[in-house]
């Protein structure tokens, strides 16, 4: 049965979310304990593949429709014909971070969000958007990863306008699924015009047979930029913010795991679709490094300067995960700059190596403290009814487990040794260094004024005297949050106190998954 | 040479569609500017998989095997599912759209700010 | 000598084990409380008017807390230019939004496909 | 700035041209140029197999059993891309009835009475509701009609349901159905998850071999498993392997989605119209 | 060659309804003017060999697209301000 799990990671969830309008005819209880039953079968069936993925190093292929699991192309023929699901050790790493993120809003959001007629509809929309992500990381086909990309950006776009009554929600919801439609149906002229080319929707066929004429190249800028902008980066990014801030908080913290499924996409695409740095490249791959890196400082420093003036926490939050963004795409980007470079390498091997494996570790490290921080804004917002700074304070005397898991996550954003930023950051500053020291400036500035942000909400929320008047619901945390802001907190203090064994086991494989190594 | 004015017809819809969405100011107006942008998408892989003599890629009544050429099938195949992807995303748009004139009780981008963004 | 500490060791020339590291800072946090607790200023009790805020001469209680929001006015008000181009622009206006796709878009063409570079 | 974006906009309309003509001479073969340099006939003669394409004409009646290439494309070759599809109709479903819910409230319904429809104060006419009912039995029999023949001749799930969801669409507008449409949407939404778990339980049934196989096509003894020689012939109805069960539930799937949009619109529109 | 013209017509009209669709300010004239460029669009599909698409863009793209537009125009307003 193991050779079929790759199938079965995606298909389980999606026979529950189908199953579910019957499921819930039992009621209230059974249909949780069937749903958390799932994203626990979704999380183990993940970490039962990292033994032989992360340490083995293999790559699985799953052919769906075929004589047997693994005949990629059939006999005599040189190009795959059915939809192959193809999993290595970078979209393993990104599974299974995703999967963990949907438990955690699952269980967050079990007392969060009040149990009226729409709460099943809202657990199936969880299910589907976990079903969309693991699906965008798994398929290797590119009209696949354009389906997959279409359930998330839906399933997302709904639960963002999930409070339909409140004046924001709908626009927001509206906004996110016009930006979404829009990236996805360039997306698709991008594989339309490498399917003509090349005949084929595989991206290992296509990569054998690129031939780097104008028209891959003009396919190239198709797919790479809109997913770029539905990851968040700079210029197109002013979406991000209006989306984050009016989504119900556990929705939030998996919404930032979504982007960084089209950042996957995003590298992805950069790599095993239109790089080989064997042949002689008429892709300039310094100017696609180069336009990666530029992305990523654009969105480093106006994201946090942009962060710091907000009065609205979420959005505060929101403009964050447009920095950090930045900090991933300036890593990779430094990567990919070299990663083809005349001299055989010698630089790749130096620090565009270490580059991207800063980069990718920083992509796990902010799913995990920025879906903390996400989930403690919504503490915030549930206790003083507003999102609003200025009427916020003195929220330490009552929530205890709150604050420390503020802090513990405002540390590790800003980075901070004992916790999980401290060490992507480190890594990210000395190799950006070495590839052009003013880029490694910016970054550690940005990282300064992340931390002067984060130490603005704290004040602003969390010190000060205890106000009555203020507050809107006092009653104790129900159970299901703090677990779920507990798990954040152990991830986070795991991957900060052994760095090292993180990036042998997780991020290397992942790295010799993306590059072939030369 | 039949089809190149189709090609034109598909940068002409995808032209239409894009400059719409980044001009217009009614949010209906900006959902039937999509629609013209994915049946633009639409025509391009159809007009992609065209062969001039060829026949629809059905065998039941087809004529006889030698003198048989085909249109090529997959982009048939896959525009089938991005029409009721298309179709999805509008519907889903509209239901916002209803939402929104109900809760701001205007349509126009300009005045739906959306965000208070005090600083 | 695992990945990172290679990498460290060469460059900044000390050894660096995080746990290590947490281990020295959790006895620094102890023995400074405990030390504090000592012999830090005997003579401070918690419910005197010591913990009072001095008033500068107004006696009446007042709601002294500074709200969070002008917590970096200076930073503000130094780049006001910067911060009203970038106000602007997040307003919230779609179309604002979406020509950044399409300028981009246009961009990266000329840069990669047009052969610019 | 419009200036900017309008530009930019010549500029992307201006490449796509570019890049269409670069594609390869119109009507000319696909694939890689140089791999196909040899191939005299423009359209792809069904004999000897270069591309992806030529794979599907060749071998999809020998290997799925349905005369129609594009249906076996959609429902065996690309079977995962259709499940993903039939997940996104479902998910918008999902998300405009937990939209609606608000508007959709138990308590305004039922207090909400009732006119039979040749009460409608000029809403429509006799003619009108009439006349949809002929016309309502021919409109569902013809989307049966695609989705059974659904890898015989052109058509399948999709269009079939869609067809038969414009038949509902014709009886809310004949406002024949209003007397009923609150109670449509709990049975509308069980049959269409149904439909759902009919198509992903088929998957899983062929999963002895992989994900999605085709294990009643082409020579086993079950209800759809005949074997179909190559090359046109007249199209028989229990060929299609696993094709006609995963087109009728696609087709089951779809009809009702869209019949629960239709309706839970239509009855927001109406009760809103009714308030003022 | 006959196709050729035909094909030259049919581009013309789809271009033409979709400049009209998107110039109107009355919405449902514009829906109207959409719903005759997804006719069209039918009509040259099938030309195009391809009977599957046109079924469903007929049936999609033209009926039911048409009826959610006039659901929401009549829960909206009509003219767009």
């Amino acid at each position: 049965m193991t050779e079929h799990l790759p199938v079965l990671i995606i298909a389980v969830p999606l026979l529950a979310a189908f199953v579910l309008p019957i499921v819930r005819i039992l009621g209230v209880i059974p249909r949780d304990i069937f749903v958390f039953s799932v994203f626990i079968a979704v999380n183990v069936m993940l970490m039962s593949l990292i033994p032989d993925i992360c340490i083995y190093n293999k790559t699985l292929h799953y052919v769906l429709g075929a004589a047997s699991p693994s005949t990629l192309t059939p006999e005599g023929l040189a190009f795959p014909i059915r939809i192959v699901l193809k999993i290595d050790g970078f979209s393993l790493l990104m599974a299974v971070f995703s999967a963990i993120v949907g438990l955690v809003g699952f269980l967050y959001s079990h007392k969060f969000v009040p149990e009226d007629g729409r709460k099943n509809y809202y657990v199936i929309l969880l299910l589907l958007m976990l079903v969309g992500m693991i699906g965008l990381e798994f398929t290797n086909d590119l009209f696949n990863f354009f389906v997959f990309l279409e359930i998330l950006s839906i399933s997302c776009a709904a639960l963002v306008a999930f409070r339909t009554n409140q004046k924001h929600p709908p626009y927001a919801g509206y906004k996110y699924l016009l930006v979404s439609s829009l990236a996805t149906s360039f997306f698709l002229l991008g594989v339309g015009l490498c399917y003509a080319q090349y005949g084929s929707f595989n991206m290992d066929y296509i990569n054998r047979m690129l031939n780097h004429s104008l028209l891959d190249r003009v396919a190239l800028v198709f797919m790479i930029i809109p997913l770029a902008m539905k990851a968040g980066a700079v210029p197109m990014h002013m979406w991000v913010a209006d989306t984050y801030s009016e989504a119900p908080a556990p929705v939030t913290a998996m919404l930032v795991t979504a982007s960084q499924a089209s950042l996957y996409g995003v590298f992805r695409l950069s790599f095993t679709l239109f790089g080989n740095s064997t042949a002689n490249i008429s892709i300039n791959y310094h100017t696609l490094g180069w336009i990666i890196i530029i992305l990523g400082v654009l969105s480093m420093f106006i994201g946090v300067t942009m962060a710091l003036v907000q009065h609205d926490v979420k959005r505060l939050m929101a403009f964050h995960s447009v920095s950090q963004t930045g900090y991933m795409l300036l890593g990779v980007g430094v990567g990919i700059a070299v990663y083809a470079g005349h001299d055989g390498g010698a630089a790749f091997h130096q620090y565009g190596k270490l580059a991207m494996t800063g980069g990718i570790f920083h992509i796990i490290n902010n799913s995990m403290y920025k879906g903390l921080l996400f989930l403690t804004a919504g503490v915030m917002v549930r206790r003083f009814g507003t999102a609003n700074l200025d009427r916020m304070i003195g929220m330490a005397h009552r929530d205890v487990f709150t604050t420390i898991a503020f802090i513990v996550g405002a540390l590790a954003i800003a980075g901070i040794p004992p916790f999980s930023g401290f060490a992507s950051k480190l890594i990210i500053f000395e190799s950006v260094y070495h590839f052009n020291p003013f880029l490694s400036v910016i970054a550690m500035f940005v990282s300064v004024l992340t931390l002067a942000s984060f130490l603005k909400v704290f004040y602003g929320a969390f010190l000060g005297p205890e106000r009555k008047d203020l507050l809107v619901d006092n009653n104790p945390l129900p159970h299901g949050m703090t677990a779920g802001m507990g798990i954040m907190c152990l991830f986070i203090l795991i991957m900060g106190i052994a760095p090292e064994a993180v990036i042998k086991y997780l991020i290397d494989p992942a790295i010799a998954g993306l590059v072939k190594i030369l | 040479m039949t089809d190149f004015f189709l090609y034109v017809t598909v940068v002409l819809l995808v032209f239409f569609g894009l400059s719409a969405v980044l001009f217009k100011r009614n949010l209906i107006k900006i959902v039937i500017a999509l629609n013209i942008l994915e049946a633009g998408v639409n025509l391009f892989f159809i007009v992609l998989a065209y062969r001039p003599e060829g026949t629809a890629p059905i065998f039941t009544l087809a004529p006889e095997l030698e003198k048989l050429r085909m249109v090529l099938p997959t982009p048939q195949a896959l525009i089938l599912t991005n029409i009721v992807i298309g179709f999805a995303t509008t519907a889903l748009m509209l239901v916002f759209a209803v939402f929104i004139y109900r809760n701001n009780g205007t349509l126009d981008i300009r005045n739906l700010k959306g965000v208070e963004d005090h600083d | 000598m695992d990945f990172l500490n290679r990498f460290i060791a060469q460059n900044t020339g000390i050894l660096w084990y995080p746990s290590l590291l947490l281990g020295i800072l959790i006895i620094l946090v102890i023995v400074l409380t405990v030390w504090g607790r000592l012999f830090f200023r005997r003579d401070y009790n918690k419910n005197s008017p010591q913990v009072k805020p001095f008033n500068s001469g107004n006696l009446e209680e007042i709601d002294y807390n500074i709200a969070s929001s002008n917590l970096f006015w200076g930073f503000r008000k130094a780049l006001e230019s910067y911060y009203a181009v970038m106000i602007s622009s997040h307003s919230g206006d779609l179309n604002d939004y979406l020509k950044w796709l399409a300028i981009s878009i246009a961009i990266c063409f000329l840069l990669i496909a047009g052969g610019l570079l | 700035m419009k200036l900017a974006s309008f530009l930019s906009l010549v500029l992307i309309t201006g490449f796509l041209f570019v890049a269409i003509n670069k594609l390869h001479p119109v009507g000319a073969p696909l694939g890689n140029p140089d791999v196909l340099k040899d191939r005299s006939s423009a359209a792809t003669d069904i004999i000897n197999v270069n591309t992806m394409d030529d794979y599907y004409l060749r071998n999809s009646q020998t290997e799925t059993g349905s005369n129609n290439v594009v249906s076996s494309i959609v429902f065996d070759y690309r079977g995962f891309d259709t499940l993903g599809e039939a997940t996104v109709l479902f998910l918008v479903v999902t998300s405009i009835s937990m939209l609606l819910s608000l508007l959709y409230k138990r308590e305004d319904v039922d207090d909400y009475e009732f006119r039979k429809p040749n009460e409608f104060p000029g809403d429509v006419s006799r003619i009108i509701s009439y006349g949809s009912y002929l016309l309502y039995p021919l409109i569902i029999t013809f989307g049966v009609y695609l989705v059974i023949h659904g890898h015989l001749s052109p058509g399948g799930g999709f269009q079939g349901g869609a067809v038969m969801a414009s038949g509902t669409a014709l009886l809310l507008v004949s406002a024949l159905i209003t007397r009923h449409v609150h109670r449509t949407r709990r049975i509308f939404s069980f049959f269409e998850s149904l439909g759902l778990t009919i198509f992903i339980s088929m998957g899983f049934a062929g999963i002895g071999t992989t994900f999605l196989y085709n294990f009643l096509a082409n020579g086993s003894s079950t209800l759809f498993g005949r074997a179909i020689p190559f090359g046109p012939n007249p199209g028989f109805l229990n060929s299609g392997g696993v094709l006609p069960v995963l087109s009728f539930a696609i087709g089951v799937e779809v009809f009702f989605g869209l019949s629960i949009i239709l309706v839970t619109l239509f009855h927001v529109a109406r009760h809103r119209k009714d308030m003022e | 060659m006959i196709s050729s013209v035909l094909f030259i017509i049919l581009s013309a009209v789809i271009i033409l309804t979709a400049m009209l669709s998107l110039y109107f300010r009355d919405l449902l004239a514009s829906i109207v003017s959409y719903a005759v460029m997804s006719l069209v669009l039918t009509v040259v599909y099938f030309h195009l060999d391809a009977p599957d698409v046109a079924i469903a863009e007929a049936g999609i793209g033209a009926a039911l697209t048409i009826s959610i537009f006039v659901l929401t125009i009549k829960l909206t307003r009509r003219r767009e301000e």
